[in-house]
């Protein structure tokens, strides 16, 4: 909790062959397959299809996107040492750029737009920080102050102006006009198969079918694109050697620097990326609805970020982490009470898992805590048939937060993020 | 390598002025001086990382000018600084590879070089453990392994003798003669001047920021090398009349601390520890870095909660008490690493007196604050301890170690402490300030203070305390008697080769206590990351 | 100092000065609606109307600032459109006895205030009506924006509508937000909810939800022989849904333009009117729209349902 | 020793420093917000003197204050999370909670006003203090990062208040409104009459929390223990301060302190908490703390700035200026002071340096002047 504890954990009696931290494969597999069982198990038992349905994957996909970029964002950021709590301004601008291109010259130019909106964005986050040294979080709220006035002003400007082009074209204040549409695609044999397949409702199988059928069946190409682009970042970041020295400004930049590296470029690089892809992230969002629409991030930016420290600081979590968001947000969208109702059964059996686990660990009062916690969300799904909107709104926050609670103490933050760096500086 | 002339001025300092030296290929050329005589300073000029003001530097014959370490890693130069350049979270292979990709790659070629470097030069690293696993003298040649995998012909090497143990300097220095062997360049720093006799083969004196003279070990002895150093005598830190009384202060008894890691593992870090300072006693507790010593001081200090055993406290049972009711009822603490946990390095400098005392007089009055006071007190505290300070409203980053240290243990000394748990409270700090520091806890003693005392500077260790104990992996495994003890023995017993008590051959303390008076304990280099996180806390 | 009111002594000569609420004057809504009003209104009396808008988070404070200024500059009426501006009006109003304040979809109280409201549940019936009509499935689904008020008199209505035309009916009724004016600019989460619903077979929906109605309306028209049902304006005619507008069976529309040119009209006429008026869709106040003519086959039945609320035979509940 | 001259230097350099920032960021500001006009077509200058004028009208100023008064609660709240490196986002989740619950207690009773405006108070500040308290909590045991929990917390706050603002939960209906019953006039908070609007009485709430964020943080061993945590956790802890519970405290606090920022709306203004009630003022509050450097005067001065560029923004509509304008201005008025300050501290910090060095230099020098005259 403080720094001191980092003095224990430095301590390693004898330290050889220590372990290294982190999902394997194979346990990840495990832990994919176990997660399927369970969504199984809990749609035969509550009868709730959509569960595993294709269009709720699809569905999840659809929120997850968004948030995952912001998140990945936030991972470049901070990978090389700076935090980036302007995540939520960058995507502001992608969103602006997006909308403001897109329907002049098409969706795929409007991605492009957002790209360099939301890099220009990082790239302001890096003057301030990088070359003016001003504390991260200070420049980053700035940022989003300053992005929110300056989409809201050109709006006005440009979309809303009476009887300017735009506003002919269906803009206002508040929104561009729309653009035209990038089609989804499906492919072909495979999608009708699985579907096929899903719809038997066998155990599991069926299950699987349904949720594998939303990576080929109606896809968005920008889905497929933030896909490639958390896999880049892993080989990038963590296969190349650029990524080792841009990994390394964010735990230890004077070492760095004192091996010929140069930080602050490595620095802007990864500011300018993170943005690009906050930027894309809004862009998305544009896509999605086919316009500019004032307040359309709507705190993503900042969940992004939630994803992020979620995700531990690398791609895959941040996906992992985007993804749980996304599926809470389309299961109670699309689903409403009833199917966030089925989840908490979900909830008390993962809770009940991981009690076991904690118990063989050796740590029963832990064990005790969860396994009770299990019994009342199994409690509370008997009593009841449904939840109140309310409560199925606040569902993606309250399982974020209930997940962090479990495992924030396994998180490990980049070393240097949040300070300042001066070259030639030893402090 | 010649360098001529070189002047480097920092606001208002002159760090570096009019410096000449030759260091001749194939030999270890030694570099002393006392602390901020300029030394880093300069090389960290050869290393491109500062520029010269004036002066040039030139490399076999050819005059060179560099605008960044890149270029003078590309002529061959490599640097082990004074403090760890090392990323604790990336393996010892990324750390070695970083920024030398172009040469192996960032796979498999590159493992394979550096097990062929290690096996060369006898290094034994193993590539795939993260730094932060590793200890201190595997960090050193980490380090060393780094300078070569850039294909270094040229070595410099600051202060690397300062966090190891004789037997770790022992195998250093073997490594290093194998590299001059090769017919690589060493330049090598170092204030503990026997090591410097033993290994150089040349060594240049620098003093205030200039080079005094070049002699050679053979034609010098410690003594001499040492006044030229400080143009003065040497204070020593032997105190030999006991003032031990039978009258226990600190009462240690069965502790154990256990800790989990973040594999969630749990290990033992202290187990079994017991022990009794009396009034006027100093306890010396010797063992290499990482053996629980930190953990040590923290369990008696209440900011780590052990899993067993008792504390007491001048006959107090203060076990459970918090950190802020020990210090209370009369624990002084001098932690190892000031600027992580004696000092806020941003605040001024009567804030700072403030800190750790903040309940006491002349601190506060009930809840509140009495600034006034805080700040006269502040100025007796800078006078008394001639604490270099323009005024007592600077900030405590801006004073340099040793004042900041002087600082430290006057305000603990200010508040007429029991005890006093002093971790390496002369580690990094120039010799006249060091001298200082002992006196301080020399009269304390006097005065019946019961001392604490953990120090990676044997000669400092041996020559305060009124007996010693040796940890190893969190035991207390061996004492002895520091009237007989010499450094050497006491390192072999750190480690963890014997037991019980040690007791000296009779031929060695005459030696042994000789090169007592000359060393210096290093800067303050001992904390391999210095430039930690302070936690993970946003 | 001086003030900013005494400053300023032009007294009720400037024409109708009109304050949106944040969705500003070319919505393609309400706010437009109250717009058109006022331009033809100015049209017809050679008078200019001044046309400000909310900014987003806006406060009473704000609002209030707002109107002084309107009335401070001499705009008579002064119009706020939004029931946002229902407190705020009423406070203003108190120091400008000379001048008429009317608001949209409020009903706050003042001899110079003049609320206007709509019967949205009543022309949400007939949406029911013609939704059970239309519907092949049998299900028929309602998308409100925010879960306020307002919205559920629009739920009221459909459902009721619905249920009493084909008591088989099954409605699903659905929102986007609880509490969180979000709901009414989030197209993307308007288009999941309808995707869901047109999954379990609902054929017609009603989306109330500002301008997340466009998402709705989008899902709605990539399936064969579903139908969407609009508010607040003729969606049909609406440019932004143009390449739907095969799909928007019809739309309940407020006649704000109509409220808004009349109250203009009658300031300058010297009229001051004052109170809370309901228009209903006895006085077409609210009504279905017809472009597209996809309900001239049951037109039959929807003015049978229309002259029954007309008549008082039926009433239609504003809350659900 | 000349520690006399020295101080006046010193005093006089603190001025000057104090000074220069706002001073370099509000010319920077200008002119970039300037640029903007300029490039978007319109006149910078008319746009600032408009402002100007309306800015100092009596009413205007009124207005300015009684606006300001939330702003600087909030700001206050967020600040006393900075001071100890905690970033509190939450102020949003945690007054909107305290408010809505203070108003439902307030709507339920009635007791005399000087019973009831005190519980009112109480209700808010415990609520805020508990909504924030859970995230002190979680960072404190769990090790949860503040910035997220608190950000899920105001969403959760929305639901919160969603779910018990219906008719017939704890709120009742008012025409499109749904609001909490409405607090008895006893209850309002008193005004200052003016010879224009009345100033709210909260203004008096807001500069005895100032003073008091003032006093307990510079005055007091608690503050100085939560500044000593801020500026280093590990030094802090070795001091004797058990960073957990000052981290538990402060979020407890920032929390009270947020749930104070409906007040002045609540018991001066609307006297309900309705789905009308003022959203977002939380994160204004980050901004004006930003911009008044967590400083108990200085984030008044942000307040009042940000105050009068939103009564004047809206006066620009009628000269046929764009409002929005003003949202850049914030934007840029922020980003510049955030960058004059770190400017003018490291200017500050390199001349202190320079003057330590020096010191050290005469005394060294002097050193070996003697050392050479006894040699
Ligand atoms: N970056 C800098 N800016 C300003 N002054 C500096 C800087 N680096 C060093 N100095 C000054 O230069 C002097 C020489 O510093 P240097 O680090 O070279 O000393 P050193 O001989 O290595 O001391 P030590 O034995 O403690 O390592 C110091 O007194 C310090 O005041
Ligand atoms: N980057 C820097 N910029 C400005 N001044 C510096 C810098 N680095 C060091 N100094 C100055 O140098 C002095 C301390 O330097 P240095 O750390 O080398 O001294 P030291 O006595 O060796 O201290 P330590 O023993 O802690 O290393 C201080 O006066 C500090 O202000
Ligand atoms: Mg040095
Ligand atoms: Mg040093």
């Amino acid at each position: 909790m403080t720094a001191l504890t980092t003095l224990a954990e430095r301590f390693r009696p004898g330290a050889p062959g220590q372990k290294r931290r982190g999902l394997t494969y194979p346990k990840a597999l495990l832990l994919v397959a176990g997660a399927l069982f369970l969504l199984s198990l809990v749609r035969v038992i509550t009868e709730e299809n959509s569960l595993t349905a294709t269009d709720q994957w699809v569905s999840a996909m659809t929120f997850a996107v968004p948030i995952g970029l912001a998140g990945l964002g936030g991972l470049w950021a901070e990978r090389s040492g700076v935090i980036n709590i302007g995540l939520e301004g960058m995507m502001m601008l992608g969103l602006f750029a997006a909308g403001w291109i897109g329907w002049q010259h098409g969706p795929w130019a409007a991605v492009a737009a957002g790209i360099v909106g939301g890099a220009l964005g990082g790239l302001v986050h890096a003057l301030a920080t990088v070359t003016f040294g001003v504390d991260h979080i200070v420049s980053g709220v700035a940022i989003n102050i300053l992005a929110l006035g300056v989409v809201q002003f050109l709006a006005k400007q440009w979309f809303g102006n009476e009887g300017s082009a735009a506003a002919e074209a269906g803009g206002n204040d508040k929104q561009s006009p729309p653009m035209d549409r990038i089609e989804p695609f499906s492919v072909p044999g495979l999608s009708d198969w699985l579907g096929d397949l899903a719809g038997q409702r066998w155990f599991l199988v069926s299950d699987a079918a349904g949720v594998l059928r939303a990576l080929v069946h109606n896809v968005s190409w920008l889905t497929v694109l933030a896909v490639l682009l958390f896999v880049g970042t892993y080989l990038l970041l963590w296969r190349t050697s650029f990524g080792l020295r841009l990994r390394s400004c964010g735990e230890n930049p004077q070492a760095t620097e004192s091996l010929g590296v140069n930080v602050y470029l490595y620095k802007y690089v990864a500011l300018i990326v993170s943005g690009a892809l906050a930027g894309l992230g809004g862009a998305y969002l544009a896509v999605l609805i086919r316009m500019y629409q004032d307040g359309q991030t709507g705190g993503r930016g900042y969940l992004g970020l939630a994803t992020m420290i979620f995700g531990n600081w690398r791609p895959g979590g941040v996906a992992a982490g985007a993804g749980l968001f996304g599926f809470m947000d389309a299961l109670q969208t699309r689903g409403g009470g009833a199917v966030v109702h089925a989840t908490l059964l979900l909830f008390a059996l993962v809770l009940l898992g991981l009690a076991v686990w904690q118990y063989l660990r050796g740590r029963r009062v832990v064990a005790a805590a969860l396994a009770g916690t299990a019994v009342l969300l199994w409690a509370w799904y008997q009593a009841t048939d449904t939840m109140p909107l309310e409560l199925v709104t606040a569902s993606p926050y309250l399982t974020t937060l209930l997940v962090l609670t479990l495992f924030a103490q396994r998180l490990r933050t980049p070393r240097a993020v949040g300070k300042p760096y001066r070259r030639g500086q030893d402090t | 390598m010649a360098l001529r002339g070189i002047t480097k001025r920092f606001p208002g300092v002159v760090a570096n002025h009019d410096i000449d030296i030759t260091v001749q290929r194939g030999t270890v050329h030694a570099l002393v001086g006392e602390n901020g005589a300029g030394k880093s300073t300069l090389m960290k000029i050869l290393y491109g990382m500062q520029r010269p003001d004036e002066g040039t530097i030139a490399i076999d014959g050819e005059q060179v000018s560099f605008k960044g370490p890149a270029e003078a890693i590309a002529r061959g130069i490599g640097m082990v600084h004074q403090h760890f350049m090392l990323a604790d979270n990336l393996t010892v292979l990324e750390n070695v590879v970083l920024g030398a990709e172009k040469a192996h790659g960032i796979g498999a070629r590159a493992r394979r070089r550096i097990a062929e470097l290690s096996d060369t030069y006898g290094l034994n690293v193993r590539p795939d453990a993260l730094v932060e696993d590793i200890g201190v003298a595997d960090r050193q040649r980490v380090e060393i392994l780094k300078v070569l995998y850039r294909g270094a012909r040229t070595l410099i090497l600051d202060e690397p003798t300062a966090v190891l143990v004789p037997q770790e300097v022992d195998a250093l220095f073997h490594n290093l003669r194998g590299l001059t062997d090769e017919g690589l360049t060493v330049l090598f720093i170092s204030h503990k001047l026997g090591e410097v006799l033993s290994v150089a083969d040349a060594i240049t004196v620098i003093r205030r920021g200039t080079t005094v003279g070049s002699v050679l070990p053979a034609e010098t002895n410690p003594k001499q090398l040492a006044e030229l150093m400080v143009g003065s005598e040497l204070p020593t830190p032997a105190t030999r009349e006991s003032t031990v009384t039978d009258e226990p202060m600190l009462t240690v008894s069965g502790l154990h601390l256990s800790g989990t890691d973040s594999d969630g593992l749990r290990r033992e870090v202290l187990a079994d520890i017991d022990f009794t300072i009396h009034r006027g006693e100093v306890l010396g507790i010797a063992g290499v870095e990482g053996n629980g010593q930190a953990e040590l001081v923290e369990a008696v200090m209440g900011i780590r909660t052990p899993d067993g055993g008792s504390v007491t406290l001048d006959g107090a049972e203060i076990s459970t008490a918090s950190t802020r009711h020990r210090r209370e009822a009369g624990i002084g603490y001098v932690p190892e690493d000031r600027h992580r946990h004696a000092l806020l390095l941003d605040a001024p400098l009567w804030e700072n007196r403030m800190l750790g005392h903040v309940t006491e007089p002349p601190n506060s009055r009930g809840p509140w604050l009495t600034g006034g006071q805080a700040k006269a007190d502040t100025r007796r505290i800078v006078e008394e301890y001639d604490v270099r300070t323009p005024g007592i409203e600077v900030t405590a980053g801006s004073l340099s170690g040793g004042n900041q240290q002087k600082l430290i243990v006057g305000r603990e000394m200010s508040h007429q402490p029991k005890v006093l748990i002093a971790a390496h409270p002369t580690r990094g700090v120039d010799v006249g300030a060091q001298a200082q520091i002992w006196d301080e806890i020399r009269r304390a003693r006097h005065e019946g203070l019961a001392v604490l005392l953990i120090s990676a500077d044997l000669d400092e260790l041996i020559g305060l305390s009124d007996s010693l104990r040796v940890m190893y992996r969190g035991r207390l495994v061996a004492d002895a008697d520091p009237a007989t003890i010499t450094p050497e023995e006491l390192g072999t017993a750190m480690t963890g080769t014997a037991s019980g008590h040690l007791t000296a051959e009779p031929a060695e303390p005459a030696d042994g206590s000789e090169s007592t008076e000359t060393d210096t304990p290093a800067d303050g280099s001992g904390t391999p990351d210095g430039n930690d996180a302070e936690g993970g806390a946003r | 100092g001086e003030s900013s009111t005494e400053s300023n002594d032009n007294e009720g000569d400037k024409g109708p000065g009109i304050a949106f609420d944040v969705g500003g004057r070319d919505d393609h809504s309400f706010n437009e609606s109250a717009a058109t009003g006022a331009d033809r209104a100015g049209e017809e009396l050679g008078i200019t109307p001044e046309f400000q808008t909310a900014r987003s988070g806006e406060t009473n404070a704000d609002r209030v600032q707002r109107l002084t200024a309107l009335a401070n500059e001499g705009y008579n009426p002064v119009i706020g459109v939004g029931y946002l501006y229902g407190d705020s009006i009423q406070q203003v109003a108190a120091d400008f006895p000379d001048t008429t304040f009317g608001v949209v979809d409020a009903a706050p109280e003042g001899d110079n205030v003049y609320g206007m409201v709509f019967a949205e549940h009543e022309v949400s019936y007939l949406a029911g009506v013609a939704a059970a009509l239309k519907s092949e499935t049998g299900r028929v689904g309602f998308i409100g924006g925010v879960n306020n008020p307002l919205i559920q008199k629009f739920e009221a209505g459909f459902v009721q509508g619905a249920t009493e035309t084909n008591p088989d009916i099954e409605v699903d009724v659905d929102y986007l937000y609880a509490d969180d004016d979000r709901g009414f600019a989030d197209p993307a989460k308007a288009s999941e909810k309808a995707n869901a619903m047109l999954g379990r077979d609902v054929d017609v929906i009603y989306t109330a939800a500002g301008s997340s109605g466009s998402g709705s309306v989008e899902q709605v028209a990539a399936v064969e022989g579903a139908w969407a049902i609009g508010v607040d304006s003729d969606q049909y005619q609406q440019p932004g849904l143009a390449e739907y507008k095969d799909s928007i069976l019809t739309s309940g529309v407020k006649r704000v333009d109509v409220a808004v040119e009349d109250l203009i009209t009658a300031v300058h006429n010297g009229e001051a009117p004052s109170g809370v008026h309901e228009y209903t869709l006895a006085e077409d106040g609210v009504e279905l729209s017809t472009s597209g003519g996809f309900i001239d086959d049951i037109q039959d039945e929807i003015d049978a349902a229309t002259q029954r609320i007309v008549d008082g035979e039926t009433t239609v509940n504003d809350t659900p | 020793m000349k520690a006399g001259g020295f101080l006046t230097e010193e005093r006089r350099e603190k001025l000057v420093l104090g000074g220069a920032a706002p001073l370099l960021a509000l010319v920077t500001a200008m002119a970039i917000t300037s640029l903007v006009m300029v490039v978007t077509g319109d006149n910078p200058f008319t746009a600032f003197s408009v402002m100007f004028d309306f800015g100092i009208k009596s009413d205007s100023q009124v207005w300015i204050l009684n606006k300001a008064i939330p702003y600087y609660l909030s700001a206050v709240a967020v600040a006393i999370g900075f001071r100890m490196n905690l970033f509190n986002i939450g102020v949003d989740g945690q007054y909107r909670v305290a408010a809505f619950f203070a108003a439902v207690v307030g709507g339920a009773l009635s007791l005399p006003g000087f019973v009831q405006i005190p519980v009112i108070l109480l209700v808010a500040m415990v609520c805020g203090g508990i909504w924030a308290g859970i995230a002190g909590y979680l960072k404190a045991t769990r090790g949860v990062s503040e910035v997220i929990t608190t950000i899920m917390l105001n969403f959760i706050a929305g639901s919160l208040i969603a779910y018990f603002l219906k008719e017939g939960r704890l709120a009742e209906r008012e025409g499109n409104i749904v609001h909490t019953p409405d607090i008895p006039g006893s209850s309002h908070f008193f005004e200052f009459a003016t010879s224009v609007q009345p100033i709210h009485g909260t203004v008096l709430l807001a500069v005895l929390i100032g003073a008091a964020y003032w006093f307990v943080l510079s005055r007091t061993r608690f503050g100085f223990d939560l500044r000593a945590v801020g500026r280093s956790e590990s030094a802090a802890e070795a001091s004797g301060v058990s960073v957990t519970r000052t981290v538990v405290t402060a979020m407890l606090l920032s929390g009270a302190v947020a749930g104070l920022v409906g007040m002045p709306t609540l018991l001066n203004e609307s006297g309900n908490y309705g789905n009308d009630f003022p959203e977002g003022l939380g994160f204004t509050g980050i901004a004006i703390a930003l911009l008044g450097r967590n400083h108990a005067i200085g984030m008044g001065f942000a307040a009042l700035l940000w105050a009068f560029l939103e009564r004047t923004g809206t006066q620009l509509e009628f000269e046929g200026f764009d409002q929005e304008i003003v949202g850049v201005m914030q934007g840029i008025i922020v980003l510049s002071v955030v960058v004059a300050y770190e400017l003018v501290r490291r200017w500050g910090v390199r001349r202190q340096q320079r003057l330590v060095g020096e010191k050290l230099a005469r005394a060294r020098k002097s050193d070996n002047d003697q050392a050479e005259v006894s040699a």
